[in-house]
């Protein structure tokens, strides 16, 4: 299925992706999109793994358990960003980022 | 174990015991309890340590005490003393013994004063017996911090400004010093072997002289900060200010003495070379800072600053003999540490109790205090004769000894540095008779101060301790001088085969 | 061999009074220790009788004839390098004896004197200790066996003085005073100090036996050219001369002599008269050898120094009306020509005449001087004022005093056969000798004398009859009989052979009055009194025209030459304001403030930066991409290249 | 099952808590709180009977005498920290949440304990996601509050991004080398641009964790809003685990680069303290003032880490045992004056010291340990940490970080001042604290007096330390 495409191919998919992840991250102003970014940043990095693995190293599958981990370890991670966010929520009634500056200096 | 443990020892079973004590005079009586043993075990050590050099034991070091710390890095518990050590510690007890007095009055947490108290005192005794550069630094940070504390908790004035620049500005010398010592210890072995921080074991090494060039400048001006080396005295008038009497006693009569011995046992005694080829600059500074303290002196108003640019003076002056680099004027230069610890602790001593009385320290408006309190203004103008160097006291067997020394380097620019430092002894007697003038004699100028009372028994041991120290050496100096040249030998020797050219 | 050690006692006597009577003196009544202060200084008074006797007339003399040089108490007080050492001991020679006899002498007259005069008065004990104190001092610096002994005891003088001026400390005058004296001898002190340096540097010893014996390093070394063409001796002997003209008052150093009036007149006339103004001469003549011999220049300017002062001193004591301070100038006058009779002498037998008219004229004047002062004490004790013009016609009142003070008056004014005419002869000889000019200057000097003291002997004891409020009236035994004694000394001192006993070579040779001098000196004198007899045994203007026609010249004579002015703008303006002032606000602004500043900076950096930690969560994540960035940016710029 | 006990034993209690808690009525849980620190003594006691090496999982898993030693120094710091706690925990609003708190931290001291015995990044990256998720729960545990929501906020999503970044260059590791094991992947470290690239990914992620500048803007606020002990947690659990295997992976992993690491470390070091430093000696709040001095710290160990010799590695552990015991005890006394009485300011500390003596006591040696005073531990460690940068040579840095040391001197003086030197007219009112608080604030001056002068503890650490070379 994947014969012809070459790796560069994966690799700038995962680099745009994490880019756009990032950029996400910084100029979002809603919690969830933010997490969303994050999100992204981290598919990048499966789209990184499984491409290497397949293409690269062929005989192992280390990149692919690695990708399994990683959602599996995002998922957690965004049920706990969830929850804080809903705490944010029900505090605040509102989840701008940039109106959590109330620590600073 | 030697008996120089006991110097550790005994001030912290002083604490321990200050701690727990129940009230009051129980604390200031244990803390002159155990003060007095050490004052006594400091002159049962001059007598061991005489006995022993008239018993021919010619060794470098006296009173061994050598036990492995940390093995991997060789950090050894290492104590020992040579000649200017014993006289080092002598002055140490003496000085520690007459504040316990001095500071008699405290009423404001007694309990935590004098348990700074001696722990600066253990972290002085500490840094005279450490021959192993670790335990030295150690003792000697140890011996700072306690200030911050004595100084903003029981001093005057703006003593929180002045707290925090002493402190700050000491610890600054001693984050140069410890650059210089892990330099040292890097470059402990240069021919292999395993390094060390054993200070007599590198001095019988040759450090690269590019090492040496680099790491001096760092250990001097380390130790120059608190051996107040101009320009970096300026903790000093602020601090002294600040101070309560005790602490001011003990820190220009003993603290400020770690620098000029920090210098002459560290820096130019590991660092021949580089002493040689860089000392010229801090000469220069000293010659300066001997001047300019007595012109600084004469100007100003508070007899704790007088006094504080005093020795900023008579400090320079310790600092100028060292960089003299012979035997005469480094014994001068020790004999002055001496001599001016516990003059200076007499000074600050008798300001401390004058002050106690007429709550100001502005000479100006006081005057004639000699008819109201004719103890302290006898004894203030007894410390003022020792201070402007009269023979029978201390600080002109020190003076002479330093001149007469510095007179020996035969060159112009050493004669000319000799000729300005000496004529500081005019501006000297030129300061100190302006203060007995206005201070003391003349009409009392505050009515309220004619019914003031004279010292009391504390104030007497404490005074009367500290003349006697200053007259007695002035009177018989010889043995003291011997004791400390026995002490300069293995420094001349390697002073003299760094610069073979040298007299 | 005579023993001499218990010469030692002479110091140690004095020294256990100064401990005893300083430390438990309050304990008893005052006069205890009045009373043990004036026993010890009976028993070294004897003892020095004893020394002299033995010494001049028992002792052997050495192969040559002349008397011996030697240590009778040494020890070792001090190392410095390998071959220098200060020693603490006793030396005797001719002049050591010689000035043991003086100070002992009239350190006891004047202790008798002051249980008298100080009766009454707030820290008698006090007194007693510190003349105590000076004594042991004194005795210490001429008996010093090295160079440095004498130092120390030299400061040890210098503070005695100082104590004893302040000694009315409530006084604001004599606190200045004393402070003016201490510091003015300390800065003079500092010349001897680096002389000391210099000379022990180049000798590679302090001690006078072996600086001024026949072999001395001193001759061989330190001969090369240091600085403007004097020797490295030259220099080192003109500094310690600094040294010795500040404690014995030569111009310009003399500024705090008159003031140091200022101190009770029982000090002035030991210290101030007697014995530690003529500590400088003493100084020249210990180390004579060496001037003589390796500095000549140095003898040069002991010599226009001496001159000058002596000349200098003369015209300010004719207008002072503070009859101590006449008293005081007058001191400057005689020590002057002291020194001038040392700076014009050679060496050995006759060529030295000089050297011994100097140490005679020290001799006699340390007898009438003493008087002289003890007599104004006894005056100002009487009159309770010490200027002159609310004196006059005291001798119906003061019969002893104004008898001895009048024989003391004849001897200074060298009239014979008063001691002062004797010694005034050899130095005018001497002086003619050497320099015509500079002999009649000293003869002015001595018509000065003459007259300065008979208008101050005059306007004292005769004069207008001035009014006083109680009548005055001698003072107890203890003041009188000090003065009586003094007198005898005053009449006779100068009978006795003293070029037989004191000599620059210490052989023993025989002067004769030469006539060709005698002779003009005495009329010389005479005229002054004459003059002065004129001016003032009736009260008339004459003076007061004189001095308004002399104009300018009498006005700043009697401002002594507005030298104090100077001084005091030197140190007052200049030290003060100019250089102690700067440095203190260079202190607390430039060194400190550079402290202060690096403190002050890093606040300042601190508070720039604090925008960084905004709060705003993207913020962070844009510094922290942005960290990411810039290493990578860097490293790729260092792996480039 | 001996080479894992650590991690089994800690697994164990958490099973046993969570069954625990399970049966409690929401009224009881606080009955957790003793078996909670009773199990956690046993888990750190046991800890140190002596274990066997080896590896697990093919490695992926590694124990040696090291890693089993790094453990024991974080149980203790873990068990203080719950000693510490005990008093917060009592309070009313925590009633019904005490045994999360717990479960909480020992699942992140799992994940820990996993990472530190990682051989293999998979394992490492895991242990780091289970040592920081559950972090960010701790950190708006305080659900009332707005500013520990805020906190947990702030930390999980810059958590996100940094452990993404990590990721991202893991990946191009993987990508250049074909493994994600340690020892397969070292030798094929060439410095080549994209390993490189790699590695400043890397390093940004552990920078993050270790409060690096400029990966450290997260810190304050989060120590700030977060409550005192999982702050404190924060500060000495978190971040020695993560200074511990940054140590590990940079001498093992990466030491083909370590020219290039070291010049990277150099540049971070001065950044950091200076940076830590300068926000430090500006703030109030004690728990930002920490979280800066903490973060200065954390670039006082880089100085060993640069050492990249035994004696360097050696000086970092010794330092975090060190730091350990010196800001619990800060913390903890920041802790137990919160919660008695709400204040964290500076200015609220005026004359402590005549109210609560001890407390003031125990803060000032805990600052003066941090500042490097002897005798306290901290001078040993701080002195020990130049002397490895000095070894190799890095002399202005020491230098540099000498300066720096008087500036954190300064405001550690500024809370002693507070303390003993200034007078109030409302100072905190006397309050005795209770025994849970003593004995940890006990535990930790103990360590602070003993660790220095016990020199035996820097040699066993010397002994199992290894070096680059």
């Amino acid at each position: 299925m994947f014969e012809g495409v070459p790796l560069t191919w994966f690799l700038i998919t995962g680099t745009i992706m994490f880019f756009v992840g990032i950029y996400g991250f910084l100029v979002r102003k809603n919690l969830i999109t933010i997490l969303m970014s994050t999100e992204l940043i981290l598919n990048s990095v499966n789209i990184n793994f499984v491409a290497f693995n397949k293409i690269l190293y062929p005989g192992h599958l280390e990149g692919m358990f690695f990708s399994i981990f990683i959602i599996a370890v995002a998922a957690a991670e965004a049920s706990v960003a969830i929850a804080i966010i809903i705490n944010i929520y029900r505090r605040l009634v509102n989840i701008d980022v940039e109106k959590m500056n109330e620590m600073k200096y | 174990m030697s008996i120089l443990t006991l110097f550790i020892i005994i001030p912290t079973l002083t604490v321990i015991g200050i701690l727990f004590s129940k009230s009051h005079i129980q604390v200031k009586w244990v803390a002159v309890v155990g003060m007095s043993l050490q004052l006594l075990s400091a002159i049962a050590l001059i007598f061991l340590y005489l006995a022993e050099r008239r018993a021919g034991n010619l060794d470098e070091v006296l009173f061994v005490q050598n036990n492995v710390w940390y093995e991997t890095l060789n950090i050894r518990f290492y104590l020992g003393v040579d000649g200017v050590s014993v006289a080092m510690i002598g002055l140490t007890a003496l000085v520690v013994f007459a504040g316990i007095f001095a500071s008699w009055d405290i009423v404001d947490l007694p309990r935590e004063f004098f348990t700074s108290l001696i722990l600066l005192a253990t972290g002085v005794f500490g840094f005279f017996i450490s021959l192993d550069l670790f335990t030295m630094f150690l003792f000697y940070e140890l011996a700072v911090i306690p200030m911050y504390l004595l100084i903003g908790i029981w001093g005057s004035g703006p003593r929180h400004y002045s707290a925090m620049k002493l402190t700050l500005m000491l610890m600054g010398g001693s984050a140069f010093i410890l650059l210089g010592i892990i330099g040292i210890y890097f470059n402990s072995a240069p021919s292999g072997g395993q390094l060390t921080f054993d200070l007599l074991q590198i001095s019988k090494q040759t450090i690269p002289i590019n090492v040496q060039l680099f790491l001096f400048p760092f250990l001097f001006v380390g130790f120059g900060v608190l051996g107040a080396m101009f320009p970096f005295h300026t903790w000093s008038p602020d601090g002294h200010a600040s101070a309560p009497t005790a602490v001011s006693m003990l820190h220009a009569g003993v603290l400020m003495k770690l620098g000029g011995y920090g210098c002459y046992r560290v820096a130019v005694f590991l660092l021949p070379q580089a002493a040689h080829q860089l000392g010229w600059i801090f000469l220069i500074l000293a010659t300066i800072g001997v001047i300019y303290g007595a012109l600084g002196a004469i100007w100003q108003k508070d007899l704790k600053y007088i006094n504080a640019y005093s020795s900023v003076s008579h400090c320079a002056l310790v600092l100028f003999a060292i960089l003299m680099f012979n035997q005469t004027a480094m014994n001068g230069a020790i004999m002055q540490m001496i001599s001016h610890g516990i003059m200076t602790a007499l000074f600050f001593a008798l300001i401390g109790m004058i002050y106690g009385r007429t709550h100001t320290r502005f000479i100006n408006e006081m005057g004639g205090l000699m008819k109201v309190m004719p103890f302290l203004a006898v004894a203030y103008v007894i410390a003022g004769l020792a201070s402007l160097g009269l023979p029978g006291f201390s600080g002109f067997v020190a003076e002479m000894t330093i001149f007469v020394g510095a007179f020996q380097n035969a060159d112009t620019f050493h004669r000319v540095a000799t000729i300005i430092a000496a004529s500081s002894i005019v501006v000297t007697a030129v300061y100190v008779l302006r203060v007995v003038g206005v201070l003391l004699l003349g009409k009392i100028k505050n009515e309220h101060f004619e019914t003031l009372p004279d010292a009391k028994w504390y104030d007497k041991i404490s005074v009367v301790t500290l003349i006697f120290g200053i007259t007695f050496i002035g009177m018989a100096p010889l043995w003291l001088s011997d004791m400390i040249t026995g002490g300069l030998g293995p420094i001349i020797h390697k002073l003299l085969a760094a610069a073979p050219i040298l007299n | 061999m005579i023993d001499f050690s218990y010469t030692v006692w002479i110091l140690l006597i004095p020294l256990v009074m100064f401990v005893v009577v300083g430390l438990f003196g309050n304990r008893f009544k005052p006069i205890v220790s009045g009373i043990a202060g004036t026993a010890g200084l009976f028993v070294i008074w004897i003892l020095s009788l004893i020394t002299a006797y033995k010494y001049f007339f028992v002792l052997e003399k050495a192969a040559d004839g002349s008397f011996q040089k030697f240590l009778a108490f040494n020890m070792r007080w001090l190392n410095l390098t390998d071959t220098l050492h200060i020693d603490m001991g006793v030396l005797l020679d001719p002049i050591s004896i010689m000035m043991l006899i003086v100070i002992t002498t009239v350190s006891f007259m004047v202790h008798v004197y002051s249980i008298g005069y100080m009766d009454g008065e707030k820290g008698f004990m006090r007194f007693f200790a510190t003349l105590s104190l000076f004594s042991f001092s004194m005795l210490g610096l001429v008996v010093a066996t090295n160079i440095f002994q004498m130092y120390i005891f030299w400061e040890l003088v210098g503070v005695s003085s100082y104590l004893l001026i302040g000694f009315y400390y409530t006084k604001d005058s004599a606190v200045a005073a004393s402070k003016k004296a201490f510091i003015v001898t300390r800065f003079a002190d500092l010349g001897f100090l680096i002389g000391i340096l210099m000379l022990s540097f180049s000798t590679g010893t302090f001690d006078f036996i072996t600086l001024t014996g026949a072999n001395s390093p001193a001759f061989s070394s330190g001969t090369g050219i240091m600085f403007l063409g004097l020797s490295t001796m030259t220099w080192s002997m003109i500094f310690i001369f600094m040294g010795g003209a500040g404690k014995s008052a030569m111009f310009p150093l003399h500024i705090w002599l008159p003031d140091a009036m200022e101190g009770p007149t029982p000090v002035s006339a030991l210290i101030h008269a007697a014995t530690m103004v003529v500590a400088g001469v003493y100084l020249v003549a210990r180390l004579f050898p060496i001037y003589i011999f390796a500095a000549p220049v140095a003898l040069d300017v002991v010599m226009y120094v001496g001159a000058f002062s002596s000349i200098f001193a003369a015209v300010i004591a004719c207008t002072q009306f503070d009859i101590k301070r006449v008293l005081a100038y007058s001191t400057m006058s005689q020590i002057g020509m002291m020194m001038f009779a040392l700076g014009v002498s050679g060496y050995g037998g006759h060529e030295g005449l000089g050297y011994m008219a100097s140490m005679f004229h020290l001799f006699t004047h340390a007898f009438f001087k003493s008087l002289l002062f003890l007599g104004a004490g006894a005056i100002i004790h009487a009159v309770h004022s010490n200027v002159m013009n609310e004196m006059g016609g005291l001798r119906k009142y003061l019969p002893i005093t104004h008898a001895t003070f009048l024989i003391a008056c004849i001897a200074i004014a060298g009239i014979p056969p008063l001691a002062g005419f004797f010694s005034k002869d050899e130095i005018l000889a001497a002086g003619h000798e050497k320099s015509v000019m500079l002999y009649w200057v000293e003869m002015i000097v001595s018509g000065l004398t003459a007259f300065y003291m008979f208008r101050l002997y005059f306007s004292i004891f005769w004069g207008k009859e001035t009014h006083y409020h109680h009548t005055p009236h001698e003072g107890s035994k203890f003041m009188t009989i000090p003065l009586m004694l003094l007198s005898i000394g005053a009449l006779l001192a100068g009978f006795i052979p003293f070029s037989m006993f004191v000599s620059s070579d210490r052989l023993p040779f025989h002067t004769a009055l030469e006539m060709g001098i005698a002779i003009p000196a005495v009329l010389v004198g005479l005229t002054g009194i004459v003059i002065a007899m004129l001016f003032y045994k009736k009260e008339t203007t004459v003076p007061d025209k004189i001095f308004n026609a002399l104009g300018g010249f009498s006005k700043a004579a009697y401002h002594k030459f507005y030298i104090d002015e100077v001084y005091l703008f030197i140190t007052k303006k200049i030290i003060f304001n100019y250089v102690s002032r700067p440095i203190a606000w260079f202190d607390r602004h430039v060194v400190d403030g550079s402290m202060n500043g690096m403190a002050y900076v890093t606040n300042e950096v601190s508070d720039r930066i604090k925008s960084f930690q905004s709060g705003q969560l993207q913020q962070y994540a844009l510094v922290f991409v942005s960290g990411v960035v810039l290493i990578t940016l860097l490293f790729t710029y260092l792996l480039t290249n | 099952m001996l080479i894992m006990r650590h991690e089994l034993l800690l697994i164990a209690i958490t099973v046993i808590l969570l069954i625990v808690e399970i049966f409690l009525p929401d009224t009881q849980k606080r009955k957790i709180i003793l078996p909670a620190i009773i199990l956690m003594a046993a888990v750190t006691i046991l800890g140190f009977f002596p274990g066997t090496p080896g590896i697990l999982f093919g490695g992926m898993y590694q124990s040696t005498q090291l890693t089993m030693m790094l453990k024991n120094i974080l149980n203790i710091g873990v068990l203080i920290i719950f000693i510490q706690s005990v008093d917060w925990l009592k309070q009313e609003q925590n009633k019904e949440k005490v045994s999360e708190f717990f479960l909480l931290m020992l699942s992140t001291l799992i994940g820990m304990n996993f990472m530190i015995s990682s051989g293999d990044f998979l394992m490492f990256y895991i242990g780091l996601e289970l040592a920081t998720i559950p972090v960010a729960a701790l950190a708006a545990y305080e659900r009332m509050k707005e500013k520990s929501a805020e906190a947990g906020v702030k930390l999980i999503f810059t958590s996100a991004l940094s452990s993404g970044i990590l990721l991202y260059g893991l990946s191009m590791i993987y990508g250049t080398t074909g493994t994600m094991y340690f020892a397969d992947v070292a030798p094929l470290i060439t410095g080549a641009p994209l390993q490189v690239l790699a590695f400043i990914f890397f390093f940004a992620g552990m920078a993050f964790k270790i409060s690096l500048v400029p990966f450290h803007l997260w810190t304050a606020d989060v120590y700030e809003g977060a409550p005192v002990n999982v702050a404190s947690y924060l500060s000495v659990i978190s971040k020695g685990a993560a200074v511990f295997i940054f140590t590990i992976i940079l001498y093992t992993v990466f030491y083909k680069i370590a020219v290039m690491w070291s010049e990277l470390l150099y540049g971070i070091t001065i950044l950091t303290i200076t940076v830590g430093n300068l926000f430090a000696m500006r703030q109030q709040n004690l728990k930002r003032f920490l979280a800066f001095s903490s973060i200065a710290q954390a670039g006082f160990i880089l100085l060993g880490m640069i050492g990249a010799s035994q004696l360097g590695m050696t000086t970092v552990i010794y330092f975090a045992l060190v730091y350990i015991f010196s800001n619990l005890g800060a913390f903890g006394v920041v802790g137990i004056i919160s919660n008695r009485t709400g204040k964290e300011n500076i200015d609220d500390y005026d004359g402590l010291y005549r109210t609560n003596p001890n407390l003031s006591l125990v803060m000032m040696l805990s600052l003066f340990s941090l500042a490097g005073i002897p005798p306290l531990a901290g001078f040993f460690g701080k002195f020990f940490l130049f002397t490895a940068a000095a070894k190799q040579g890095y002399y202005i840095l020491v230098l540099i970080a000498l300066i720096n040391t008087i500036i954190s001197l300064y405001y550690y003086l500024l809370v002693i001042k507070a303390m003993l030197l200034n007078n109030s007219d409302q100072p905190i009112a006397r309050f005795t604290s209770d025994g849970y608080t003593r004995i940890g604030l006990l535990m930790c001056v103990a360590g602070m007096v003993i660790i220095g002068f016990a020199s035996s503890i820097y040699e066993v650490v010397y002994n199992l330390s290894y070096g680059l070379y």
